[in-house]
């Protein structure tokens, strides 16, 4: 099982990189657990997850090739 | 309803007020608007710890926010009786001075178009997955917090 | 004071897309604005007992409107904070489908430009001394009225 | 003493001028009176006085060569 993870914005900085792709990752508890191992300055700053482009409050299923957002805040206009 | 979809929001670098002219020429031929609100964002010089913002290069979740475009039109086409709506937000850098978003709502009375238009920029500001990044004069950055 | 009172808020004829687009562009050397709200009034082609309106002649009591439209901008900036404020109302023939008034104001921030254009339009349509005599397609005309 | 009296909108197409002058008005009730005399019609439609760019909403005194407008509901915009 892949996930593909797209980053934006200032936590692009912290990961170093616009995607990454995670194996084995069940959901998006598990997901951030893995992200703030690899990256701890993550914990720093508030996001929103995005699954296949709809934003998600609770902690919920990944299934393979998910396309799975970190949002940093908003700030356009 | 699919052919709102196409509308096409962002927009490389600046929105240039000849732009603004051709978009509002296009509605002298919807003669049943009576009221055009017409909202801009401009780049502010703001001073963050004493250096000052140069401009903002501004990045997207392009293919999400299109969606959620697409979905802040059409709740305010139920909501409220408009006419027509288009919006345009720049992506890429823009300068201090110059505008990044064009908001444009026409209806037949002030009421609507002015109700509207102001929800409209507050969805945006709000919903839509769009970031600033503010360039200092001395090409540092920070990344823009919306209030 | 006496700078603000020199501006013209009269235009012969319609206003243009352009003129729009001019007045705009003036603004990106004012980097302080981070908002700027406009509202167009533009001519419908109403139905009144059965006949469609083709255009609007437009007249007023031109120095009493200016001394009023000196006052409304005056308590405006008082107000609001905003940084600057443009009204721009036509007189004589203007035909459907185009623009009879233009108002543009300019803030730091979104809610202080989209308050005070708001007020800005309603102050004007309530309390200056103009009227629309709306001509009908086969020439003859009622008198409009404002709701 | 000398009135100068200012008509627009509709107005100016029942008094048929768009200026008149009238001689002997002490205050804008006699005006409205003469006005009615002359101009019955006027009495259908409702509207303002403003005195020298002032609107008036109360029986004002009148003096030599002030000037007085007739002013019918405004639909500018």
């Amino acid at each position: 099982m892949k996930i593909k993870i797209l980053v934006f914005g200032q936590l692009s900085e912290i990961i170093n990189a616009s995607e990454l792709e995670l194996l084995a990752i069940n959901n998006t508890d598990e997901l951030n657990k893995k992200l703030f191992e690899l990256y701890p300055k993550l914990e720093d700053i508030k996001y929103t997850l995005a699954i296949n482009k709809k934003i998600i409050h609770e902690n919920t299923q990944l299934y393979h090739e998910d396309i799975v957002a970190l949002l940093p805040p908003f700030s356009g206009g | 309803m699919t052919e709102k979809k196409k509308h096409k929001v962002f927009i490389q670098g600046t929105i240039t007020p000849t732009f603004i002219a051709d978009s509002i020429a296009k509605h002298s031929g919807k003669t049943t608007i009576g009221a055009h609100d017409i909202f801009l964002g401009q780049v502010r010089n703001d001073l963050i710890d004493n250096k000052t913002v140069a401009a903002i290069e501004y990045s997207a979740y392009e293919e999400m926010a299109e969606n959620l475009f697409h979905e802040i039109r059409e709740a305010i086409f139920v909501k409220y009786d408009i006419v027509c709506m288009h919006i345009y937000h720049s992506l890429g850098l823009v300068k201090t001075g110059e505008i990044c978003l064009f908001v444009f709502v026409s209806a037949k009375h002030r009421k609507d178009a002015f109700d509207a238009c102001r929800d409209l920029v507050e969805q945006i500001k709000a919903m839509t997955p769009i970031w600033g990044k503010e360039i200092f004069e001395d090409e540092t950055h920070t990344w823009k917090i919306n209030n």
